[in-house]
């Protein structure tokens, strides 16, 4: 019993101080909250994802000292992907100064779209959450750089469509059955449509993202010609090994860009050879950044990755260009303003302004790492391309060019999303572009 | 010594009835009230606010309802976080079509609709007991998940599958969404949970609470003392799920601004139930206490070592809290399995005793 | 032997008709009949598994028999519930104390006063008004047997900590709040000391003579039954061998065989 | 109207007539899913015959377990060397459990003994993933021994395939419960659980020492969870999210009652088979995934009807 007391003791007296002493963050530095989550069923993806975001601020400050001479502070808050410890996390952070989010899980990037304008901080959302957030003009704070789900979708259906025609064709859509995967359904509907195909759909719940031989069975059973997949964490490799259990081709099986990375298929192995993946951000080391990671920090043991092979691979990778495009939003803001140490307004316009062209990536070391973004006022998702990439049995490898999305047909369904998230909610800050 | 009750004599049954009997007990509510009312808001930081205390007030809420199944009607139930999903979303469609009425009708009302799932979930309580029941409640807990998802009614057809909360106003303060203050929704829920728990200890200690008791402890003498086990059980679940129900709704509409299904699901069954069995099976006092221990524990344990400027990764922390809060409650359940409230208790007969520790 | 209807005049208050009980294919209570008369205390006896409690069962309608008619007041029972049978005034005590553990000699007395509080949810809640007024009503009326059975000191202690014999006590305060026309008692003196089942008869007695109830009791001490007792029915194996007055039962020979092991 | 009830209760059964093969299959799928329902089912039943305790961690077991093998092998074990180590690891957490935990929990109330069991479940989540890590793991089914192919049965002018693994789990489940039935039968200690779970009493004046047995039961449902996870790690890999498909087996203990062991396999087959015909079938009417609940609704419309279970004995209450 006395142990009890003296550990509610000690639990009490560490919490007050925890009240009393909050972090507080040297002027002179810029405060980046990382929301991870390498915890959870999901830990998988999150892991590298959080790497690759980390190192990259730490090669900037090794390398140049900063950006433009300003320290990047880090601080990693863990999710696990889920919803009420995201929103902890956030009020946990948020008085820090933080000057973006990238929240990571729909859940969470839902519950913090309202809070930005009120707090005054962007959420940087990069090609997840809330597809109409791509409308600047309803969205003022919240971005989806390089593109979103709805026009990912419309690029990996011209893949297919470039691949032996799509018209007449039987597309199955195989998703997470919760509003990630839900969400791009009404894109899918309305080009199936248009492009003149078939859907079939087949969602898998969450808790049987391991237990998917029903999905599996009623694929065959429909007979489907090309597979589209919007999966996460441990339901991709499981559903690349039950595709090959029912002898389904590889290569008319395309996961989009959270369903392709390394920690999906390196369980899968040979087994999944020729399956594909959208994706948007480089793969591999060869890239002059991901050298500059190596050299000042991987090497220097400063990262926090398990091991030195994990540098390059598709997480890692769009967790860094994540970094990318906040510290490009950071100094494209310090210009703008004129002030070293921003805030979260000053970080909102850096956003909006942002623009990457093929130049200056490869000025940052990126050159063909991803293509072009240019942000406005009015355009918050750049309708960025994007790439097919095919699994051989032991790694990804690019195969296409950048495909660029059907922004014309998505765009104006972007817009009536927006508009209609908007409309029952009569103070909604919305801004004017001209 | 310090808690005597020498020497205060009750003169009526109704004095002997009241909630709190002792003259001790009633400063020690009056100082929690002060506290709570008085001194959080005025000095709470937003942080404090937004991540301990709300948080805490609507875990503590739907810790008392599963507490009044569980702890008094002796019903074990796994559902409760599908129950307080039934309050959210019939919250959302509320404020969906009555926009204009005032948004703590919608939330006191849509305790109401989980009460009324609650009652359907609640049936097979009739023929089944125990272990048995709890694993019914499972079915309820997952098929109303999988409603919360494929009923896309529930969440005016939007495409995220998420439900947003509207800026909503009471007497002219904004007290739901994100340009709620904290301190104004600080005030609603704690007046909620305030008002609630009172309700809740009053029915407890009458004609209804006592037939739950009864039922829990022997059903069949409940029986032959003229308690329809249906009526009882039932209304012990509608009455569990309109707390968790309206806990539910909280949650959503002034804590989180923003939920999609995983927000009500399984886990949250559990950590509620985590509460009610720390805090103690039949004690409201313990449910504020689990509640407490439960929400407060893993957030103070995130902080620590970042203060002491250890640098450990933040999964790591996650895993050790995660072992950590299994021991601590495997070593609660074996040192007093009674829970936080019997400790309590224990206290406070010592203190009464004192300076005579082994007086009983 | 017949039964012998009316002896003093009294009303029957209850009888049973042939009744017979079974659990899939074993007979509990066979061909049973028998009556309990308005203001008398009935005893039913047998050696163990004779069917004493299963005929207690039976009565306040936690078994259903196969067969046989049930007469409460004159009025053919139909298939009954056990809160009806509470609510048509069949109190009772059981064999292995069943008192509600988790709550206070107080509450488990004020338990037993549930059919005779009616006030709604709303009231309830408030816990002002009628409620309040109802509970208080109920609370004299508590406080009055808590008197009559002398357990003041143990008001607010938990059921769950008291020796056995109060105990006991504790549930027959708690059958005597109900006010029934009828408690049943099933052996309310088992495991008590010499004592305690004086203090008991006595209670038992007064119960009957001051307040009227009508009073059927299991027991085993044949020297408690035969004191009580103004008529005495004998079980064995499922079936009546004997009825009528102590004194009558007593020379019966069947009833020497059937205690004494003849036969078995 | 009249096509919705078509489309509920005729089309299905035509669609099965139509393709007998794909029926063929879906029954397989359901079986293989089904024995491994089973298993777990069978890790609570024993540990509740035993000591009375339901045992939520089981599905943790299974997960920790597999992840255990994994580990150990990555840390340079050889397979096979490594599934021994791993036994003695679910030994050693046997010991551990009933030394620390269910000995100082003796005769407590059901509920309490449960949470114990949730308090567990955190513990070795937050171990597994601390001392492994939380990524999705591949099971070292090849250096077991499991081969990776496949059979072809061409019939009803269709193809049925049958994964040997599946088959495999199939024959080690068959192999595991004939072991566990002998352990039972012939050996002392088998007795003595059966005893254990007759009477508590009357095991004890026998000189049989309950903690050893719980140690014994524990252990057992250790290496019964090792198994399951072998097997449904090779099927479709190691992650935590197998945790929840473990709930199921909750569904199939009310089918089949949780102290019988003929109830639990007979079960885990009908909700296997069950859920995925009926996901399969009648999925599509109402917008799929009614996998997730299937098992429990079931359970729960069944236990309105039979609340002993499949096998379990009708309770007569006594008062």
């Amino acid at each position: 019993m006395q142990l009890v007391k003296r550990g509610a003791l000690l639990a009490s007296v560490a919490f007050i101080g925890s009240l009393a002493a909050p972090i507080v963050q040297a002027q002179d530095t810029l405060y980046m909250p990382s929301l991870t989550y390498r915890t959870g069923p999901f830990a998988g993806g999150g892991t590298p994802f959080a790497d690759g975001y980390a190192d990259y601020f730490a090669m900037i400050n090794e390398r140049d000292g900063g950006i433009n001479g300003v320290k990047i502070v880090v601080e990693e808050c863990e999710t696990a992907y889920n919803a009420q410890k995201g929103v902890e996390c956030y009020e946990a952070t948020k008085g820090n100064g933080a000057l973006a989010y990238s929240p990571l899980s729909t859940g969470i990037t839902m519950a913090l779209i309202p809070k930005a304008p009120v707090d005054k901080i962007p959420v940087f959302s990069m090609g997840y959450g809330l597809s109409a957030a791509a409308i600047g003009e309803k969205f003022p704070w919240t971005f989806t750089y390089p593109t979103s789900y709805w026009n990912q979708l419309s690029s990996i259906l011209k893949y297919i469509d470039s691949n032996g025609g799509i018209e007449g064709k039987k597309i199955g859509y195989i998703y997470l059955d919760v509003g990630y995967g839900n969400e791009p359904i009404p894109v899918l509907d309305q080009l199936a449509e248009q492009m003149g195909f078939e859907v079939a759909k087949f969602p898998v719940g969450v808790k049987e993202m391991q237990n998917q031989s029903s999905q599996w069975l009623n694929v065959r059973k429909e007979r489907p010609d090309w597979m589209i997949m919007w999966g996460w964490g441990a339901m991709n490799p499981t559903a690349v090994k039950e595709a090959a259990k029912i002898r389904f081709p590889m290569d008319r099986f395309i996961g989009n860009w959270w369903a392709g990375s390394h920690s999906d298929l390196n369980p899968v192995g040979e087994a999944g050879t020729g399956y594909l993946a959208a994706n948007f951000s480089g793969i591999g080391t060869q890239f002059g950044a991901l050298e500059d990671v190596i050299k000042h920090v991987v090497d220097k043991g400063e990262s926090k990755v398990a091991s030195k092979d994990t540098v390059g691979n598709v997480l890692y990778n769009r967790g860094l260009f994540n970094a990318v495009i906040l510290a490009e939003a950071i100094s494209v803001a310090q210009e703008m303003t004129g002030k070293k140490v921003i805030n979260g307004e000053d970080m909102r316009l850096g956003l909006e302004n942002i623009n990457l062209t093929d130049q200056r990536l490869s000025e940052l070391g990126l050159a063909d790492f991803t293509g072009p973004i240019k942000g406005s006022c009015s355009d918050h998702e750049g309708a960025g391309s994007i790439f097919i990439q095919q699994w051989n049995g032991s790694d990804w490898e690019r195969i296409t060019d950048l495909i660029a999305p059907m922004n014309d047909v998505v765009r104006p369904m972007l817009e009536e999303a927006a508009d209609k998230y908007v409309s029952d909610k009569p103070d909604w800050q919305t801004q004017a572009c001209s | 010594m310090f808690y005597r009750e020498a020497g205060q004599y009750k003169t009526s049954y109704a004095a002997d009835q009241a909630l709190l009997p002792l003259a001790q007990d009633r400063y020690g509510i009056a100082i929690v009230l002060f506290t709570a009312f008085v001194l959080i808001p005025f000095f709470g930081t937003s942080f404090f606010l937004v991540s301990i205390m709300i948080p805490f007030l609507i875990y503590s809420l739907a810790a008392v309802g599963l507490n009044i199944l569980t702890g008094y009607a002796g019903q074990l139930s796994l559902g409760t976080g599908a129950f307080m999903g039934v309050g959210a979303y019939a919250c959302y469609k509320l404020t969906t079509y009555f926009p204009d009425v005032n948004i703590i009708v919608h939330i006191l009302l849509s305790g109401v609709f989980s009460a009324l799932v609650g009652v359907v979930f609640g049936l097979p309580s009739l023929r089944i007991k125990g272990l048995y029941l709890a694993i019914t409640t499972l079915a309820a807990q997952f098929f109303l998940e999988w409603c919360f998802l494929r009923i896309r009614w529930l969440y005016n057809y939007n495409d995220s599958g998420a439900i947003e909360v509207p800026n909503r106003d009471w007497f002219g303060i904004t007290v739901t969404g994100a340009e709620a203050s904290p301190v104004a929704r600080y005030f609603l829920i704690l007046t909620v949970v305030a008002v609630m728990t009172l309700i809740a200890a009053n029915v407890l200690r009458g004609r209804i609470g006592r037939g739950w008791m009864m039922i829990r402890d022997m059903d069949i003498a409940a029986e032959l003392m003229g308690i329809r086990p249906l009526r009882a059980k039932l209304s012990a679940f509608a009455f569990s799920s309109y707390y968790c129900g309206v806990a539910g709704a909280l949650m959503v509409f002034c804590w989180l601004g923003s939920a999609e299904v995983e927000s009500f699901d399984i886990n949250h069954s559990f950590l509620i139930l985590f509460m009610v069995i720390i805090g103690g099976m039949g004690s409201l006092t313990g449910c504020f206490l689990g509640a407490a221990f439960i929400h407060v524990l893993p957030v103070v344990m995130r902080a620590v070592p970042s203060m002491l400027g250890w640098d450990i990764l933040a999964s790591t922390v996650e895993h050790i809290t995660q072992i950590v809060i299994g021991l601590l409650i495997i070593f609660f359940l074996i040192v007093e399995p009674h829970g936080f409230a019997r400790l309590w208790q224990v206290a406070k007969e010592k203190l009464r005793t004192w300076p005579f520790p082994y007086a009983t | 032997m017949t039964v012998t209807p009316d002896v003093d005049n009294k009303a029957v208050l209850l009888s049973l008709e042939n009744v017979t009980l079974s659990f899939g294919g074993v007979k509990a209570i066979s061909d049973i009949s028998f009556n309990i008369l308005e203001g008398e205390i009935r005893a039913i006896i047998g050696p163990n598994g004779a069917g004493k409690t299963s005929m207690l069962n039976v009565i306040n309608g936690f078994y259903h028999p196969q067969k046989g008619t049930i007469t409460w007041r004159g009025k053919r029972r139909r298939r009954m519930k056990p809160y009806r049978a509470a609510a048509s005034g069949i109190a009772r005590t059981f064999q292995n104390v069943a008192l509600f553990k988790g709550m206070t000699t107080l509450d488990n007395i004020m338990a037993g006063r549930s059919l005779k509080m009616k006030r709604g949810l709303f009231w309830q809640m408030l816990h002002v008004g009628p409620a309040r007024e109802e509970e208080i009503a109920n609370r004299r009326h508590v406080e009055e047997i808590i008197d009559f059975l002398e357990i003041a000191h143990i008001r607010k202690q938990p059921v769950g900590r008291l020796p056995y014999g109060l105990q006991k006590r504790v549930e027959l305060g708690r059958a005597m709040a109900m006010q029934p026309e009828l408690l049943l008692l099933d052996e309310p003196m088992a495991g008590m000391n010499l004592e305690e089942k004086e203090d008991m008869s006595r209670f038992i007695l007064d119960l009957n003579s001051e307040f009227g109830t009508t009073i059927a009791l299991i027991e085993h001490d044949m020297g408690v039954v035969m004191d009580l007792a103004d008529r005495v029915v004998v079980l064995d194996y499922g079936q009546k061998i004997a009825d009528g007055t102590p004194a009558e039962v007593q020379s019966s020979q069947e009833v020497i065989d059937a205690y004494l092991g003849v036969g078995h | 109207m009249q096509e919705l009830i078509h489309s509920l209760t005729v089309a299905p059964f035509m669609e099965m007539g139509q393709y007998p093969d794909f029926l063929i299959q879906v029954v397989w799928e359901g079986f293989v899913a089904g024995i491994l329902y089973a298993l777990i089912a069978l890790g609570f039943v024993l540990i509740y015959k035993a000591s009375g305790v339901f045992n939520f961690a089981q599905g943790i077991m299974v997960v920790f377990s597999a992840l255990v093998l994994i580990g150990l092998h990555e840390a340079g074990m050889p397979a096979w060397i490594a599934l021994i180590a791993t036994i003695g690891v679910m030994g050693i957490l046997a010991m551990g459990i009933e030394r620390f935990v269910l000995r100082k929990l003796v005769n407590q109330h059901d509920a309490i003994l449960l949470m114990a069991t949730i308090g567990l479940t955190l513990v070795l989540k937050g171990a597994g993933q601390l001392f492994f890590g939380g990524e999705t793991k591949s099971m070292i089914s090849d250096e077991l021994g499991f081969s990776s192919g496949a059979y072809d049965w061409e019939v009803f002018d269709g193809l049925v395939i049958f994964q040997h693994i599946d088959i495999a789990a199939a024959v080690i489940a068959v192999l595991m419960v004939i072991a566990l039935s002998l352990f039972f039968s012939k050996t002392r200690i088998g007795r003595a659980l059966r005893a254990v779970a007759d009477d508590h009493q009357a095991a004890l004046s026998v000189g049989i020492s309950l903690n050893q047995i719980w140690a014994i039961v524990w252990f057992a449902s250790g290496i019964v969870a090792l198994v399951t996870g072998i097997m449904w790690g090779a099927r479709s890999d190691v992650s935590f999210a197998l945790e929840i498909i473990a709930l199921k087996a909750l569904a199939v203990l009310i089918l089949g009652g949780f102290t019988s062991i003929a109830g639990a396999i007979v079960g885990g087959l009908l909700v296997g088979i069950g859920e995925k015909l009926f996901e399969v079938y009648w999925g599509p009417i109402f917008g799929g995934g009614v996998e997730a609940w299937f098992a429990y609704v079931l359970a729960l419309i069944f236990l309105l009807f039979r609340p002993q279970g499949l096998f379990g004995e009708r309770i007569i209450e006594r008062v």
